[in-house]
């Protein structure tokens, strides 16, 4: 491996309204390694990532391309420096060919004319095609496409731009493992032709397969920077999650298996083609149940089924030993049942409404009613309680959601489902992006809900939480429950290795 | 890249302009087309008879839905209604001039026998109606003429009508004071033709003032909202003239809104049923009565002789002009207007 | 077979359906001068609807094409009347108009962030209310303007039948197809629309393309203007009174999605030749004007029920695919 | 925090200007009870649509119907009342029929946009023709003209104390639709689907149900307007109404309302329609030819708009990263 470095990050500092998410970060990429970038759920790696792409700007600290240093203030640098980004959600445009994709603001032209040589075009694109050999066609229609070959597409894009440096932000989250083993060669071959690689991803087996060189954020600082030699999956979770294995900290915990109160929910056989597959499991009343699993592994589509968000094939759910359909998700609600979303922005709340609406949004049924009309007070008094209870910032009714702080937009979400008599409580990824305050804020309540027997569904990527606040954790991988975790000792380690199927790597 | 498309529109434009001739264009009507027309010879369309033959008969309407259009159309029907093998068909020119040249290139496809037609500008149909007669389909116009030579123009008095309204207006004002007018679509030639009668007509009365005047497009809707402003705009309104019945009837209802009624008279024109109606109950003064339902019979009876003959516009050096004769109609007179004259 | 391609094949059959049924049940319809008719027809709205189907692939709208035209008309006649300009001058004069005013419709929605819909309502009663300002008024009332020099007035002509407007109409689609699939502004109007983010991720000028979407309607109006004036020999201020309608209903007909990024220039030449055919049969038929309108409505409906029915299947297909994949590795 | 109070308040203090700007043009026509009373009847329509095609626009919709929808109920009614005579409760039957048009036909839209997913836009673009037919073909054409019994009559044109019954019957429904908006657990449903549709679902509201509703409101506010419009002309005809829908959209719009759905208030759409309807008066007072009215109203209206664009516009950014809200352009 050439050791000419490439791209250099130097002493980066980056705080959001004084909550500091980079601290003196490096990170050098050599010429034609996969530099590998790891890391807990806000670690700071998409930080990092959205500095060097241009999106944000670093508050101190230094970026050196090939030795000297440069300004990176938008997307546009950074494409002419040679770095080109695959975003997780792509930026093709459907209704294009491949073609017409890759070469979007740089068609080739006949001649002098200002007509576009399709043919050159597509040559050009077959070409490239063949030279890392994609399984594309020029002539496709994006929109056709499965994710992953329009992923393709985007890379070979990245490519044409004679990028030096490819960053791939959880390529593989969205991808079926075929798709995925395509990568991987492509990526593989890329690297054999000279071409540098940052790729973060959760998925150990991956980083273990690909990488040359791996960093290790953790709380935005560098914890450690592993060569190929080095990268050893055991080391990796330890410095990933920080702690040796020791009793502190939720870095592991033991389980002890309730003893027998009266199943509460009962799943079994579920299954949506695609998405999931016979996953049963039982909840006891007042349980916390922890569901783990890598990006993609059917945890949210699960739930969303659950709740009746989405239809499932096939299967039965029992809620207290009756047969429930959740046919709609009003007659779920109805049934007891509350669901925070993994998507907080798209889904979880109405930007523009008011707390007090957005509290009151599914309780309208509580909410007494004079001639049709809503008695004012009775929802002003439901959306103090929520203010009080989640101690939402600022405690101003009125303010629409979509001006609050993350923490105090989820604290809303949840917030109306405590409104009312709950019997199921699902939260998928409660405390992605939100601040150290307001995370063990929510614990408590999940833990105050199911101590008054609610059971609570906990959809997470955080190992830490998981182990901090479920009672009993199954873990996920390709749609399936591979493992529960239900008593003894358990560390982060144990779920990472049967979330990644590191022991298939392994042996 | 903006650039480039430029060239590629200039180059299109070159192209058409060379079509149009780049020569200095003399603009006198001498050598224009829809004339050249006429001095062209003219296909002899051999006579029907138009009591036996198969015979379709377009009706061309400015806008179907008037009272007025539908007066004629009844009128044509019924003229016709008794030779079962003569047959009417209506056209909407939905108020607009390319409807009407469309229509009636259309109408030409079909070869009907006859076109009877409300120009909604005379300009825009000249050469439409000039290529129906160059084709042997005589083209009789109501009301609303073509600018070119025709088989007839049949319609109500216009200059005149505006005059005899003007007269009654000032003598029942006294030959003093002020009048607004409401008028209709501007362009459209009769009433342009009717306010300049008006007009004309009032400035003999040098104490009358035609203070104001508003188009309402022939709308009664709209007629309430340009009287409401006239009423506030002004505090002494003596008379108002609405170019046709149904402003008229907008005005009156405007002004009964805030009770002014005794202080002005309103007048419309055409005499519509409804606006009849208003005078004898006293909310109208007067209008001009035309009986719509004879005009149509008459722009039929001359479209089936022009068909019979077998000579056609040709030979006419200008539009013969049939004026049907207009009546005074006010609260002592309306009485003598038959029920079934009322359209 | 591309999803554009099947939907240009569907509309085009139903023009088939459409002209065989009339050309059964009428004898007329099938002549050549009524095939020519109807071309001549299809040709202004579709002069224009090549226009507006740039700016609907780029997700907008423009209402104002109807009042457009009557400007540029009326613009014509002043020229022609106060002026001996050479008609090729007035006719660019004319066209540099359009594209003013298309000019000043993409500033407003691209500089004022205007909604297009409201933008171009507010431009529609803008264009007329000018046009009505520089009427030529004999006496105080307007007049309609005639326009009846030979040089001007050949433009309404034909050779053999076919009449001159018919020949740019096609000229304009040919041309206009081209821009969409071999320049790179075509291209960028396909991204504008289809997903103005990526679009300007991948660094696209999304408002200069949007901008000149609507300069190059108020190009094609102008043109619709030239040849409707000519074979009017005339203008008035009435031109043009909602034509926007009509163009719009082609165009969607034609296969252009409201929501941008679908459609071409070829979908909405068929688009104008089915309503103009569908007019033209109508009259045929001696239907009532009515029914024209009921008919005209129904068939827009079903077209874009359609339509959504059809992306809604395409994009379940596809989705299909990919978990069949999944199933396959499990 | 401040921008949105001057937000809050921008509506009434345009008016407010607006006011003190004619009643110095016009200090003696102007400021008298008889023209105020004028403009509030010739607003009294506009207010009562908006007050019920607020609620398509809110959930990001649109009609364009409702023009003709309004012709189609005024003719219903008044044919209604010439069949039984002019009998007085006629009257009733006719409204009752006229009401269930308006319901039926609102309650399509609704169904299509819907279920099938067709733009609004389309779909009552579409009905506007198709209903003007029915419309035309029910009346043949003709205007029928109804000059009795005084209980219909009086519906337009009564009064009560200075103002005639409209502006009553306006404020009615107002307050009516007030209440629904924010008194309402349906009104808080509206804001909510047009907010953030994904959002409403998961929070388990139907969604459907409520554009159903909406656009059935929306309908049923036409068809009241076309019978108020029917008693003050005394006449029912197929383009009664026509045109309304472009002012009833420009009132809410120029009242904060915005397209892309989620928010606006009812009381500001009022706010707007009775700024328009003062700026029609006041340029009739000013005595600006109604030809060139559309000109100053066209671009007050690019005016207000742009500014309320531009007042929203940071926030907008803030509330919606996703990028949803007003197309902003690099």
């Amino acid at each position: 491996m050439s050791s000419e470095v490439i791209l250099e990050a130097k002493n980066i500092y980056k705080s959001f309204s004084q909550v500091p998410v980079l601290q003196d970060v490096h990170l050098e990429v050599a010429k034609g390694e996969v530099h590998a970038l790891m890391g807990e759920n806000g670690a700071g790696k998409s930080t990092l990532i959205k500095i060097l792409t241009g999106a944000y700007t670093k508050d101190q600290g230094s970026i050196l391309w090939k030795g000297q240093e440069v300004e990176i203030n938008s997307l546009k640098d950074c494409r002419q420096l040679g770095v080109s980004c695959i975003y997780q959600e792509l930026s093709v445009i459907p209704v294009l060919t491949v073609a017409q994709n890759i070469y979007l603001g740089r068609e080739p032209k006949i001649g002098k004319t200002g007509l576009i040589d399709h043919k050159r075009m597509n040559r050009m694109t077959q070409a490239l095609i063949d030279q890392y050999n994609f399984p594309l066609h020029p002539k496709d229609t994006v929109g056709d496409l499965g994710i992953g070959l329009r992923q393709l597409t985007e890379i070979l894009k990245g490519l044409s731009a004679r990028s030096e440096l490819l960053i791939m932000d959880e390529p593989t989250a969205s991808l079926s493992g075929k798709e995925a083993e395509i990568l991987f060669g492509i990526i593989e071959s890329l690297k054999e032709k000279g071409f540098s690689v940052i790729y973060i991803s959760h998925r150990l087996e991956e980083v273990y397969r690909l990488s040359d060189r791996l960093t290790i954020l953790r709380d935005g600082k560098n914890k450690a920077l592993l060569s190929r030699q080095e990268i050893e999956p055991l080391k990796m979770i330890q410095l990933m999650i920080g702690k040796e294995v020791d009793e502190s900290e939720g870095s592991v915990k033991i389980l002890t298996e309730k003893k027998e109160s009266k199943t509460a929910l009962k799943v079994e056989h579920l299954t949506c083609k695609g998405k999931f597959e016979d996953v049963s499991f039982t909840v006891q009343e007042g349980e916390i149940i922890g569901v783990g699993g890598l990006i993609g592994a059917g945890r949210t589509e699960l739930v969303r089924c659950i709740y009746g968000a989405d239809k499932y094939d096939s299967g039965a759910i029992y809620l207290h030993g009756k047969k429930f359909v959740p046919s709609s998700i009003r007659k779920s609600i109805k049934q007891g049942l509350g669901f925070v979303p993994e998507d907080r922005r798209g889904q979880g709340f109405i930007p523009l409404l008011s707390v007090k609406r957005n509290t009151a949004l599914t309780n309208y049924d509580l909410i007494a009613k004079r001639a049709l009309a809503i008695t004012s007070k009775e929802e002003l008094d439901m959306c103090l309680k929520a203010i009080r209870k989640m101690d939402i910032r600022p405690d101003d009714p009125d303010k629409p959601v979509g001006l609050l702080s993350g923490g105090n937009q989820q604290k809303v979400v949840l917030g109306k489902w405590l409104m009312r008599e709950l019997k199921v409580l699902i939260v998928d990824e409660p405390t992605a992006g939100i601040d150290v305050g307001a995370k063990d804020e929510i614990y408590n309540l999940l833990r105050m809900l199911a101590d008054n027997g609610v059971v609570v569904i906990l959809v997470s990527s955080d190992l830490q939480e998981l182990l901090r606040v479920s009672d009993r954790i199954l873990v996920m991988r390709k749609g399936k429950i591979i493992k529960e975790f239900s008593e003894g000792t358990v560390t982060q380690a144990d779920i990472l290795e049967a979330a990644s199927g590191l022991k298939e790597v392994r042996s | 890249m903006k650039k480039r498309l430029l060239v590629f529109f200039m180059v299109l434009v070159i192209g058409m302009s060379l079509l149009a001739g780049c020569s200095e264009a003399s603009r006198d009507e001498g050598e224009t087309a829809a004339e050249s027309n006429e001095s062209t010879e003219s296909v002899e369309s051999e006579a029907k008879d138009p009591y036996s033959d198969e015979v379709k008969i377009a009706f061309v309407a400015h806008d179907l839905s008037t009272a007025v259009t539908q007066a004629w159309l009844e009128g044509i029907r019924n003229e016709c209604k008794s030779f079962d093998n003569i047959t009417i068909q209506e056209f909407n020119g939905d108020s607009s001039a390319e409807n009407q040249v469309q229509i009636i290139s259309e109408v030409i496809n079909q070869d009907y026998d006859a076109i009877i037609v409300q120009c909604s500008d005379g300009g825009a149909l000249a050469d439409s109606v000039a290529q129906a007669e160059k084709n042997g389909i005589p083209v009789i116009t109501l009301n609303l003429d073509a600018d070119t030579t025709h088989s007839a123009l049949v319609q109500m008095a216009d200059y005149d009508a505006g005059r005899l309204i003007a007269d009654e207006i000032a003598a029942e004002i006294g030959e003093t004071g002020s009048v607004v007018i409401i008028q209709g679509i501007a362009g459209v030639s009769r009433t342009d033709n009717l306010e300049q009668g008006f007009r004309d007509t009032i400035a003999n009365y040098p104490e009358i003032e035609i203070i104001a005047s508003q188009a309402a497009d022939f709308e009664k809707e709209k007629a309430t909202t340009v009287m409401n402003s006239f009423l506030t705009q002004f505090s002494q309104i003596d008379g108002v003239f609405a170019i046709n019945d149904a402003m008229a009837e907008g005005a009156s209802l405007a002004v009964q809104q805030v009770n002014r009624l005794d202080e002005m008279v309103i007048w419309g024109a055409d005499g519509e049923a409804a606006a009849l109606e208003m005078i004898e109950a006293g909310t109208l003064t007067g209008t001009i009565y035309t009986n719509c339902w004879d005009q149509g019979a008459a722009a039929a009876q001359v479209a089936l002789l022009m068909i019979g003959s077998e000579y056609n516009y040709s030979v006419l050096s200008k539009t013969p002009n049939i004026i049907l004769e207009p009546v005074i109609v006010t609260k002592d007179t309306v009485g003598q207007i038959d029920q079934k004259d009322r359209w | 077979m591309k999803q554009s391609t099947v939907r240009k094949l569907i509309s085009f059959g139903l023009l088939m359906v459409l002209v065989i049924g009339f050309s059964i049940s009428s004898n007329y319809f099938l002549s050549s001068s009524n095939i020519f008719a109807i071309f001549r027809d299809a040709s202004i709205v579709g002069i224009i609807g090549v226009g507006l189907t740039y700016v609907i692939l780029t997700a907008g709208i423009d209402l104002s094409t109807g009042s457009m035209m009557a400007l540029v008309g009326m613009v014509m006649a002043n020229i022609y009347q106060y002026t001996l300009l050479p008609i090729w001058v007035m006719l660019l004069i004319g066209i540099a108009a359009g594209m003013t005013a298309g000019l000043f419709n993409g500033f407003i929605v691209t500089r004022l962030y205007l909604p297009e819909f409201i933008a171009t309502l507010s431009t529609m009663g803008i264009y007329r209310a000018l046009t009505y300002i520089i009427a030529i008024k004999k006496n105080g009332l307007i007049t309609s303007q005639p326009m009846k020099t030979a040089a001007f007035v050949r433009l309404s002509g034909e050779i053999k039948g076919i009449y001159y407007v018919i020949i740019i109409f096609i000229i304009m689609v040919v041309i206009g197809q081209a821009i969409l699939k071999y320049t790179r502004f075509g291209t960028n109007l396909y991204a504008v629309g289809s997903n103005i983010k990526a679009a300007r991720l991948s660094g696209i000028n999304t408002g200069r393309t949007r901008m000149t979407a609507y300069v190059i309607v108020g190009f094609c109006v102008a043109v619709a203007t030239v040849f409707q004036t000519a074979r009017m020999q005339c203008t008035t201020v009435l031109l043009g009174d909602g034509m926007e309608f009509n163009v719009i209903a082609a165009v969607v007909v034609g296969g252009c999605a409201l929501d941008g990024g679908r459609g071409d220039v070829i979908g909405t030449l068929i688009g104008a030749l089915f309503m103009a055919a569908l007019n033209n049969g109508i009259y045929k038929f001696q239907i009532n004007a009515s029914y024209q309108l009921i008919i005209k409505g129904a068939i827009i409906i079903g077209i874009v029920v359609f339509d959504s029915w059809y992306n809604k299947k395409m994009e379940q297909a596809s989705a299909s695919r990919r978990i069949k994949e999944a199933v396959n590795e499990q | 925090m401040k921008r949105i109070k001057f937000e809050r308040y921008s509506k009434v203090l345009l008016l407010l200007l607006f006011i003190a700007v004619l009643t110095i043009l016009k200090p003696k026509s102007f400021p008298t009870v008889g023209n105020i009373s004028n403009v509030l009847w010739s607003i009294s329509v506009i207010g009562i649509l908006v007050s019920g095609t607020v609620f398509p626009l809110l959930l990001g919709g649109i009609d364009l119907s409702i023009g003709s929808l309004m012709g189609l109920s005024a003719c219903i009614t008044v044919i209604s009342i010439q069949k039984l005579n002019y009998a007085n409760q006629s009257v009733f039957l006719g409204i009752g029929c006229a009401v269930i048009a308006g319901l039926v036909v609102g309650g399509f839209h609704g169904v299509v946009v819907t279920v099938f997913k067709v733009p609004p836009f389309l779909v009552t673009f579409a009905t506007q023709s198709i209903v003007l037919g029915i419309t035309q073909v029910l009346t043949n054409n003709k205007i029928i003209s109804c000059l009795s019994p005084k209980l219909f009559t009086s519906i337009g044109l009564g009064r009560i104390g200075p103002f005639t019954f409209p502006i009553y019957l306006m404020l009615g429904i107002v307050l009516i639709s007030y209440f629904v908006l924010n008194k309402t657990v349906f009104g808080r449903y509206v804001y909510a689907v047009g907010g953030n549709i994904e959002a409403a679902r998961i929070s388990g509201i139907d969604h459907q149900f409520v554009t159903v509703v909406s656009y059935m409101i929306s309908g049923l506010t036409a068809a009241i307007g076309g019978v108020v419009l029917a008693s003050m002309t005394q006449q029912g005809m197929a383009s009664t109404g026509s045109g309304y829908e472009t002012d009833v959209i420009t009132a809410a719009v120029v009242g904060g309302v915005s397209l892309a759905g989620g928010e606006g208030k009812i009381q500001d759409a009022v706010i707007g329609a009775i700024l328009v309807g003062l700026l029609n008066n006041g340029m009739n007072l000013v005595g600006v030819p109604s030809t060139n009215q559309g000109l100053i109203k066209g671009l007050v209206i690019i005016g207000a708009v742009a500014l309320d664009v531009a007042n929203k516009n940071d926030n907008k950014i803030r509330l919606f990263k996703a990028g949803k809200g007003v197309k902003k352009d690099v």
